[in-house]
Order: C-alpha cells, then structure tokens, then sequence
C-alpha cells in the first residue's frame, strides 16, 4: 500500500518511571530530536502496562504502540520488567498470529542514561509505523469486507 | 451407566455427598446436558453416553458453597480443569467427591453431516461400536465415531485423572492428530492470509458469551467486560473496544491458566475454533518458557506469574 | 579483513581483555627459545603489529601444550592467538597443511583432537 | 465534574520558543471540565505559584494540570503548592511539555500540537485523580544486625549508643567473625585482638545490645518499620546461665580430633570447644557430631567434670520470634576455594596455604603458637613466595571477575612481618599491580620494599610444583626483566580471592534484599545510597556489599547505624499512597496477583462480603498498603480488574490513552 508521505502515524509509548521515562527527559535535556507522533504515558514500571492498554491505544487509532522499561535486572521493582517481557513475549505473538503487523508493537529497554537510545529508538520504530501505514488490521478484526 | 448410577446412590445415601453433578438426557440421546441430583430417585435420571463433552468442573464453584460434599464425575481432561479451579482457589477440595469416570473420545452432534437427524446409535458408555448408525428423517445413514468425535478429543492431553477420590470406568486412547497442527498450519501463512482466516472466522461472533460462560478459566465473579474498569462494557455499541477486541483480551486472560478443554469451541453456535487463539498462547508458552500443562498439577510456577532472568525478549516467535 | 582482524576471527580471542599478569609468560615451557613471549604476542595483535609476529620464531616455537590457554585469568588465552598466527602465516604463504586422507594413520586415540590440528598446521610437508 | 485548571509554563523561552502556549491555553479552555486556564513565564516560581494559588480560590478548582517541565523536576513543587492551598496533592497532574516536546521539537506547529495532546491526556488523566491519602505506619524501635563481625559489632555498639536496642545474631558460637581470625592489622601493626577484644566485651556488655550467637535468622516477614523475625538458636547442650567459662570440659573433652574451624582447619580442637581463648560469650557448644556421649551414649566426662552442672545434652533448638524496625545485614566474607587452580598446588602440598591461614600460623594461639613453621615438617622457612591475584580478577570460569581490594595490603604486612621477626628468611612477592590507594597505604608498601627488602616481581606465577625434597619449585615470569623465573620456596602463600559469605544468598532472599552476579549485596544507589538496599529497611554493613578493608568497614557500619537510627528514631512513617488496591467485589481470591507481588504484600482473608445483596463468605485479596510499592504487577495479572493501582489506575492510563489516540 503507498503511503502518503504527509501521514502522521499516532504513536503511543508508555515508558516507566524509574528508567525509561528518566531516559526520555534526557533524550529531552539533550535536544536528541525524535518525531512529535511519539506520545509518553508515564506508568510506575512496565509491568504495570496491561495488554488491555495496548488493544485500546490500537483500537482508538493508534498506529504503533511502543513499551519502554529497565533493563532487565535493573528493575527499580527488582522483578517487574520480567512480568512484562513474558506479558508482551505472548501478546506481540499473538498480534502477528491475527496477522496484525508486527513492527507495529515493540518493547524496549531503555535506562535513565541512555537518552541516545530513546531518541534512536523512537526515530526507527516511528520510521517503521510510518511505513506500515495507517493500522487498520485490528479494528477490522471483526469486520468481514 | 448403570455403575455410576448405583454408586451414586450409595454414596447419596449413605450421606457422603448431599448431592450429584452429572449429566441428564434431554429429548435424544445427542442432547445432554449437565444436572444436579439431590434424591435417590431423581439420580436414575442421570446419564452418560458419548456426547457427554460438558466439563462439569465450572458447577463446582457455586456448589461448593452449598451445605455438604457434591459428588461430582469428572472425565480425564475435566480433572485438570478442576486442579486449576483448585490452584486458584475457586473451589475447596473437601468439598467435592471426585470420581473419574472414563472417557473413549466424545462426540458432537454438529460433525455429523445430516439432516433431520433423530436418534444415534452406538454411542453408550462402556461400549461403542466404530461406526454410528444415525436415523434421520430421510433414512439411516452410517458415519465412523472417529469423525463425529469433538477436535479435543483427536488431541487429547491423557486419559489420566489428575485428581479423584475414585475411579470408573474405563479410557480409550483417542489420539490421531498432533495437538499444534492447527496453529502451525497458520504461523505458516502470510499474514495478509491469517488475517484473512481470522477475519472471516471472528466476524462470525454473535457475542452471545456461550464461550466465557463455560470456560473453567473464565470464572471472574465479575467478568471485566461487565465492568466500567476498562471502561470495556460497552456491548451495545458496534465500534467499541470490547466488541473488537474480546476474543484477544479473553485469550490473554486465560493464557497460562487455559488447561485447553476445548469447551469454547464445542459450544460456539458460530462454529468458530476458538481452541485456535487458547492453542497459541499455550504453543508459545511451551516452546519459549517450556512445557506446562495447566492443571496437570498444584505445585509447578505458572507461566505468567513466574519468570527467569534470561526469558527470550519480546518478538520471538514471530513470523 | 587485515591481518589482526583475522587472527581474532580465527582465534575467536578478544586481546583487549588481557590485564598483562603475565601468567601465560610463567607457565610457557618454550618461554626461553621465544622471542616474542607469549604476554607480548597479545600485546602485538593489539598493536596491529602482525608483521613482526610474522617474522618471529614463537609462532613455530610453541609446544600447543595449552597451559596458557587453561591459566589465563582472562580468558585472552595466548596459546590461541599464536595457533592463529600461524595458520594465517601458513594460508598466505599458500602451503598446505597435511591433507585428510593422511590424518587416519597420524591419530593416537589419547591425543587431544585440537593438540592434532595445532600439530598438523605446525608440522606441513 | 471536576473543576479543572490549567497552567502552561513558558519556562522562559525554554518551552515558549518552540510551543505555542497562548494556543494551548486556548485549546484547554476547550476541555471538559477546565473552568481556567493560564501561561506564565515561570510556573514554579513564587510568583507562578501563586497564581495557581489565586485560581484555585477563586475559581474553586479540584484538579490541577501543569503543563510544564518533567514532573520528575516539579511534580513534587506543584502537589506542595495544592497543598497549601488546600487541594490534595494527588488532584495534580504535570503535562510534561518541555522534555518530551520543546525541547526536541523545531517545527512549532507540531510542537503546539503535540504540547495540546500531552495537556489533553493530562486532563482527561486528572478527571479520575481520586484524592489521595499517604498513609502511615509504626516504626518498632529495635534493629537486627544479621552477623557479629567487626562490621555487625560497629553497627550494633553505634545504633545501642543512640538509646535504641539491638540484637545481634551470629551463626558460630562467637562474636569477632574474620577479624578475630587476623593476627596483625594494616597499616598501622597493630594486634587485631587488642583492638577488636575490647569492643566485643563492649556489645556483650552494653545494656541495649542482645547477642544471639550459634544462631541463624530462619525467617523474615513483615516491611520497614515492623519486621517480624525467626531467629533459631542452635543447640549448644551447655546452659549459658550457668556456665562459667571455667574451660575445664574442653581440657577433658577426650574427643580431640575435629578439624578447628577457628584455625581454619590446620589443627584439631575438642568435640566441646569454644572456638578461641576471647570468645564471647565465653561460653563452649558441643560439636554434636564430634561427641562421644552424643553418637554412643556413653562418655559424659564434660558433664561430671562441669562444677556448675551446665552440661545439658538434651537441649534442642529454640526458635525465637522478634520484632524488628530495621535490619541490617553484615554477614562478612570468606575465601574462595582453591580446588580449581590445581597449578599452585594448595592441595598437594600442606606448605602451599592461604593468606588467612598464615594469620592463623602468626597467631600466638594458632596451630603454631605464633612461630612461623612449614606445615609438614616443622621447619623455619627461608625463603617464602607470595602470589597476588589468586582467583581474583579473573574473568574465566575459575575466579572472580573483582578486585579483592585488601590482598595487596595484608601481603605488604605479612612480608613486613616475616622480615622483621625473621631477618634471614627471603620474601618474593608476585604481583600483577599493587594496588594501594588509602591513607598511608602505599607508604606501608613502599615500607616493605624499602626498609625491609622484601623483592616485589611484576608478573604472575604459572606453577608450583612441590619437590621430592619438599621444597616448592615456583615457575613464574618477571614482566619487566621479560625473564621467566624459576625460584625454589619453602613456603608459598596465596592472596586468595574473598567472596561473600555463602549464607548471604539465602539472607538476601528471605530480606528480598537483591544481590548481584557475585554474590554481594547491591546497594540502593551505588554513589548516594551506598549503605541502605533498595528494599526499605534493610542496610548494609561491611564486606557482604563489596571487598572492603577494616577502616572501610567500620566507617560503612557506622553509616549503615546512622540510617537506622534516623529510621527508628521516626514514630510513624509515611507511606506512598500509589498503592494497589483490591475491589472485594470483583476479586475471585485467585492468588495470581500474589505469586507476582515482589513485596509478599498481598495477603487473603476470608471476609463476609455483602454483594448486591448476596451475602456470602469470599477469600479475597487484601493489600498492605504499607508494604506495597506500587509496580502494579499485579494490577494486571488479575483477570478481573479488581486489583487497581491508585494513582496509576486502569481508567486513568485508559483515558490517557484515549485522549492521546483520540
């Protein structure tokens, strides 16, 4: 499908407290420029993001979904970033299963340091909604054409 | 049948068990469905035959807060269902008399390919014959057993009991299909084709919730799509959250804890394989995390609430 | 590839571990007939300097014994950087080493399978 | 509805160069439920604040949105300022506006944008704000130091100093752990038991301080402020009221042949033993596995010699329950084992030994009464070899990846030693570096070299190989002569790695206390938070969070006593009011949420719930609110959402969501 290079993807990323949204404020402090598509929602640990969140922000026309946590092992919760993998491992998988495009959700680790790797993730992972183009896929999950 | 009717009865009697959960005929012998016996008399309605599919597991919940023991039949892959609900605690142990009854693969009356049918025969427990003898309004007309039989039971998980206070009857083995054929024949289409199959699949739903009503798994005092949480009770409206996404989200929430009973599909008025989204998790779960069964026992870490510091990142699996 | 990138490849050795202890130096039993000691080598590869390696004795003088291999508290593992060095000399200098059907008659069931191939790359016709 | 405000910072011209905020106010303004909305160049300054004052009075505001920098910077600032003004602190959200879009957005009209949508969801976020209430809860004003070391011993005489009592709990029948163990102590000389004595007496005397010796912490539960603590005390078979310390059973003890622990096993002591002449209590225990009269039944000698009938075989194990405000670990350190490095022959040859147990042969009390012998044949050594690094700074599977920190130190004093009391024995050491940073430190080395002659060689030993003589052939290399050396000692000594002691795994797991891939404790800031573990209420003392010599560890014991007595010195502590919270309605008392809580703060209760009328008894989750850190993993391992994270809750994040997709 051609994409229309003026189409803005809307992209929500929900990035811990403790490290990633940390990482992002300084992808901030270091002018570490990323598209303005990318909308942050704090939440206290990755391990809080439901799956229901991500179906929603899908449902209601987001085009990609991104969750950004600690390093494993760098928990701030010591264990939560764990939770989260296993919760995500399954839930991408399934997505691609329905046939939902794949680059569409990704999870990163990024820590309070890494302001570099919040900007380059977040300009590859916009690049790479922007050439899926609008989500469609999963809205029309039930919608026999 | 016979057996378990007297067993019943003596243990009803005797004043073990202030009840029965069993299976009572309806106006065929195709047509069962589960029942409570509270009397020695009304248990010579009770019934078991080849199309007794229903897990009866899921009626343990409300009757276990009822006075007394319930005396319950549970076959080979109800028993798992049951050791979940015990995991979970759902349901107290003392509270019910277990007794596994055998199970030689049951059947459904929707992959019998006729019309008008009236009666079926050579589908009573203990003995069956190979092939059905099916009237119907326009004569009789054969079918093999093997090809009425449910899809769970060609996938069968064992026909041990996981847990019973006594043994009936007895097990045949009824497996003749790997278990992830299904799921793997679709990892291995193009995407554009697997959402095509799904589309074409869930687009059937009527969201009559015949699936979560009978699932094991989904047996949330309050389901959260009942509920103003998620804001996801929206069952009225056509573009909402729910309506597209609950077979995903129902999925998810059973992950790691769906002993893959196959109810969900059998009871589908829509005929969707339902088993299908259930049957991914639990490939994914096997193949990234290690084999875990569900109910096999009360002890292992399940899947979801347990982890290693070396699990695989996110995007495996994927196509 | 230059020549330093293929001794790491074949080595499969990260040099830059090395915290210069010089175990490897303490346990060589051909210590004395090398000229570039077996410390030092690890320090050449990390200078890029393969040339003098080259022209070295201690590729040739090497024993394949692996005491330093199994010393090292690094994991640099000297022992293979030289086996490295020399089967890159012994693949520019385009001779061969022995060829596999002669192998069978050489093998000695105690010996041990990488001490055969260091053996066979040192030793060509 | 809420009545809403919205504040858009300029932050100078940090925010308002690249975002429209006149535009944004304007958008606001358009919001559900905002009835105000401002800029201002510097929100957080009096004057801002005070505006957001004024609003919040006149237009009777219950709820705030600043739209401003990170709320990592002035979240805190902005709930103060509701505060004051009598609006709950949790009725303020931040739009963070400039980090996550001025600053690294050009274009302004997708920065307005974007700025707009960031204040929507804030907005939208706010609506569900419930107030929010920290809670708080009792401190039990008691510490546990888990260890009696020197570290365990600093921290307890520091906290009981400061009015609060403590228990110590120490695994062997003694107080004094490795520093007992030493003869010498760096870089001053001076004897370890003269200075460690007096303080071991110190906390056996001291009227706040409780010792638990021969026992072991068997069982931790509660959080900061209240722990609860099993501690079982082991069996000694001899009665501590009445023994006096005579010492007598251990004369006559005729089971002599155990391998003394004390002297790490290079002689034998009795099977009733107290583990040396200082210990503290004075006290002795039976080695149950040692003793005649345990194994057969017959014997008895302690007993019938014992003139204060102290001896009680029948004794068992006590467990003991306390309650604790804080606790702090300080389980010390011990030496790897050597069997991996079969080139230095530690096992072949009983002249190949350990730093430590040449303290043991320097020590007046050790095997050798304090004359330095060989081990086989009773011999003076002249010449002795000393090899640094062993099994530290290794990379491979063998050792460990850190620096020891004190070898460097005790083999300049052991080399110091030995040349001084013994002129014409011969030293060499082997170093790879010497490592002397600390006051006075590396004039001690330098000391060594200089005044004493003891031949420092850079460059590493590659083998030992005992002769049939009995001396010990030491291969190794000089570095800088770029010479391989072969040298025959009578005696070689290894720097030996240090690890935590094997316990700590096991302490960590029962505390929740996490640990890192070595062993050691992880602190909660490696730079700011070095004495405290990320789990609330548990510190750390001494070697069991990194290599650490005996100055450092007296000086992290006494940190690690001030955080406690600043933590038990509070009544009450505030809790976060971020917590998860059960709907007892909608809980089905499943235990998943509790299989993932990280904090064991979710417990089950069976409670009779009145549910639209349908009474009926239901186990449920309940959440310790002061337990709870607010991760939300449980939030989301409940199928039925009835476990919530306030401040974080499903309904929020979803319309934060919604407001961003919208």
């Amino acid at each position: 499908m051609p994409v229309n290079e003026n189409w803005k993807p809307t992209i929500v990323a929900f990035c811990c407290n403790w490290c990633s949204y940390a990482g992002a404020d300084l992808a901030g402090s270091s002018r570490l420029s990323y598209p303005a598509d990318v909308k942050i929602i704090k939440v206290p640990c990755s391990c809080r993001v439901n799956p229901m969140f991500i179906l929603r922000a899908f449902e209601k026309g987001a085009d990609g979904v991104i969750l950004c946590g600690c390093h494993p092992g760098d928990c701030h919760y010591s264990t939560g970033n764990y939770y989260a993998r296993r919760r995500m491992t399954l839930l991408f998988s399934m997505l691609d299963y329905l046939g939902v495009e794949s680059g569409r959700t990704r999870v990163e680790w990024v820590s309070a340091a890494e302001g570099v790797k919040f900007s380059e993730t977040m300009n590859s992972f916009v690049e790479k909604v922007h050439g899926l183009g609008p989500c469609v896929r999963l809205g029309d999950l039930r919608c026999k054409k | 049948m016979q057996e378990m009717i007297q067993r019943a009865k003596a243990l009803l009697e005797s004043g073990q068990v202030s009840r029965v959960l069993g299976w009572k005929k309806g106006e065929t012998e195709f047509d069962v469905e589960p029942a409570f016996f509270d009397t020695a008399e009304s248990l010579d309605g009770l019934f078991y035959n080849a199309f007794c599919g229903a897990n009866l597991s899921k009626y343990l919940i409300e009757a276990g807060k009822k006075e007394g023991k319930t005396l319950v039949f549970l076959k080979p892959c109800d028993s798992y269902s049951y050791n979940q609900l015990l995991r979970e605690h759902r349901v107290e142990r003392e509270k019910a008399y277990i007794i596994g009854i055998g199970c030689k693969g049951k059947l459904t009356v929707n992959k019998i390919p006729f019309d008008g049918i009236l009666s079926v025969q050579g589908a009573d427990y203990p003995d069956y014959s190979e092939n059905l003898t099916v009237e119907t309004l326009y004569g009789t007309k054969h079918i093999s057993y093997k090809e009425a039989m449910l899809e769970r039971c060609h996938v069968c998980k064992g026909k041990e009991h996981v847990v019973y206070d006594e043994l009936l009857g007895e097990s045949q083995d009824t497996v003749d299909a790997e278990r992830f054929a299904q799921v793997t024949a679709l990892e291995a289409m193009a995407p554009e084709e697997r959402f095509a199959f799904f589309q074409a699949e869930l687009s059937k739903c009527i969201r009559c919730n015949a699936c979560r009503n009978v699932c094991p798994a989904c047996s949330c005092r309050k389901c959260v799509f009942d509920s103003t949480a998620f804001d996801s009770a929206q069952k009225a409206n056509t573009t909402s959250f729910e309506e597209k996404m609950f077979h995903v989200i129902r999925a998810f929430h059973v992950a790691g804890r769906c002993t893959d009973c196959g109810e969900c599909s059998r009871v589908c008025p829509q005929g969707i394989p339902l088993h299908l989204f259930n049957r991914k998790f639990i490939k994914d779960i096997n193949t990234i995390y290690g084999d875990y069964q569900a109910g096999a026992d009360l002890e292992s870490k399940a899947p979801l609430t347990s982890f290693r510091t070396d699990d695989a990142e996110p995007g495996v699996g994927r196509g | 590839m230059n020549s330093v990138e293929a001794i790491k490849e074949i080595s499969g050795v990260n040099p830059l571990k090395c915290m210069k202890c010089g175990k490897c130096s303490a346990s060589c039993p051909s210590f004395n007939e090398m000229d570039i000691k077996p410390h030092q080598f690890v320090t050449y590869v990390i200078n890029d300097d393969v040339e003098s390696l080259a022209w070295s004795k201690s590729a040739w003088k090497c024993l394949s014994c692996f005491a330093c291999i199994e010393r090292c508290p690094r994991d640099v593992q000297p022992g293979r950087l030289i086996d490295a060095a020399r089967q890159l000399l012994i693949r520019q200098r385009g001779q061969q080493g022995l060829t596999a059907e002669e192998i069978p008659t050489l093998l000695d069931e105690e010996m041990p399978q990488q001490l055969l191939m260091s053996a066979f790359r040192k030793y060509w016709r | 509805m809420r009545r809403i405000g919205v504040f858009v910072c300029h932050c100078g011209s940090n925010i308002a160069a690249t975002v429209d905020v006149k535009k944004v106010v304007e958008l606001a303004l358009r919001e559900p439920g905002v009835v105000h909305a401002e800029d201002y160049p510097y929100m957080c300054s009096e004057a801002g604040q005070s505006r957001i004052a004024q609003a919040i009075r006149e237009k009777q505001l219950d709820g705030l949105v600043v739209c401003s920098c990170s709320p990592r910077m002035h979240e805190a600032t902005f709930r103060k300022c509701a505060e004051k003004n009598g609006l709950n602190p949790y009725l303020v959200e931040i739009a963070n506006i400039r980090e996550h879009c001025s600053w690294i957005h050009k274009n302004m009209e997708e920065a307005t944008q974007k700025a707009a949508i960031l204040m929507r969801a804030a907005v939208a976020k706010v609506h569900l704000n419930a107030p929010l209430q920290a809670g708080t809860s009792k401190v039990t004003k008691r510490a546990l130091v888990i260890g009696g070391g020197i570290a365990g011993i600093q921290t307890a005489l520091d906290i009981a100093e400061a009015g609060f009592p403590v228990d110590i709990v120490e695994k062997e029948p003694s107080i004094g752990g490795r520093m007992s163990q030493l003869d010498k102590t760096f870089p001053t000389l001076d004897c370890s038991a003269c200075i460690l004595t007096p303080k071991m007496v110190d906390a056996a005397s001291h009227e706040n301080i409780t010792l638990f010796t021969y026992s072991e912490v068997e069982k931790v539960s509660g959080f900061v402020g209240n722990f609860t603590v099993d501690i079982r005390k082991k069996a000694r078979y001899v009665d501590m009221d009445k023994c006096t310390g005579c010492g007598v059973c251990q004369e006559k003890c005729p089971s002599k042949k155990s391998l003394n622990e004390f002297n790490r096993g290079l002689n034998t002591r009795s099977a009733i033993y107290t583990p040396f002449a200082q210990a503290i209590p004075n006290v002795p225990v039976i080695d149950a596995t040692a003793c005649i009269k345990m194994k057969t039944g017959k014997c008895g000698i302690c007993e019938k010699f014992c003139q204060a009938g102290a001896i009680d075989y029948t004794q068992k194990d006590a467990i003991i329950t306390r309650e604790y405000g804080a606790i702090v670990v300080a389980t010390g350190f011990d030496t790897i084992p050597l069997d991996k490095y079969g080139e230095y022959a530690y096992n072949e040859s009983k002249d190949v030994i350990t730093s430590l147990e040449l303290e043991r042969i320097m020590n007046a009390a050790g095997p050798t009464k304090g004359h330095l012998e060989r081990l086989s044949d009773g011999k003076a050594p002249k010449e002795i070899v000393f090899i640094q690094c062993v099994g530290s700074r290794c990379s491979d599977r063998r050792g460990k990846p850190y620096c020891s920190k004190i070898c460097c130190m005790y083999t300049a004093k052991h080399a110091m030693l030995i040349r001084d009391k013994y002129p014409d024995t011969k030293v060499t050491v082997f170093y790879i570096d010497v490592r002397t940073p600390g006051k006075n430190f590396d004039e001690f080395y330098r000391r060594a070299v200089e005044d004493y002659g003891v031949n420092y060689i850079k460059g590493q030993v590659g083998k030992v190989a005992p002769q049939p003589d009995g001396s010990l052939l030491v291969q190794g290399v000089d570095l800088l002569e770029n010479k391989q050396i072969l040298k025959k000692a009578d005696m070689v000594v290894l720097a030996t790695a240090i690890e935590p002691n094997k316990d700590v795994r096991k302490i960590a797991t029962m505390l929740t206390a996490s640990i890192d891939t070595n062993n050691f404790l992880t602190e909660a800031h490696p730079k700011l938070r070095p004495v405290e573990s990320p789990t609330a209420g548990v510190f750390l003392s001494g070697v069991c969070q990194g290599p650490k010599d005996i100055p450092e560890t007296v000086a992290q014991a006494g940190a690690a006593a001030v955080k406690v007595i600043g933590l038990l010195a509070k009544d009450s502590l505030t809790t976060n009011p971020c917590t998860a919270k059960s709907d007892e309605l909608r809980c089905n008392g499943c235990s998943q949420c509790a299989n993932v809580c990280p904090y064991g703060a979710i417990s089950y209760e069976t409670k009779l719930i009145n549910d639209h009328g349908v009474r009926e008894e239901r186990r449920i989750a309940v959440v310790n609110s002061a337990l709870c850190q607010g991760c939300g993993a449980c939030t989301v391992t409940c199928p039925s959402g009835a476990m919530d994270l306030q401040g974080f809750s499903n309904r929020q994040i979803i319309a934060e969501v919604d407001a961003i997709c919208r």
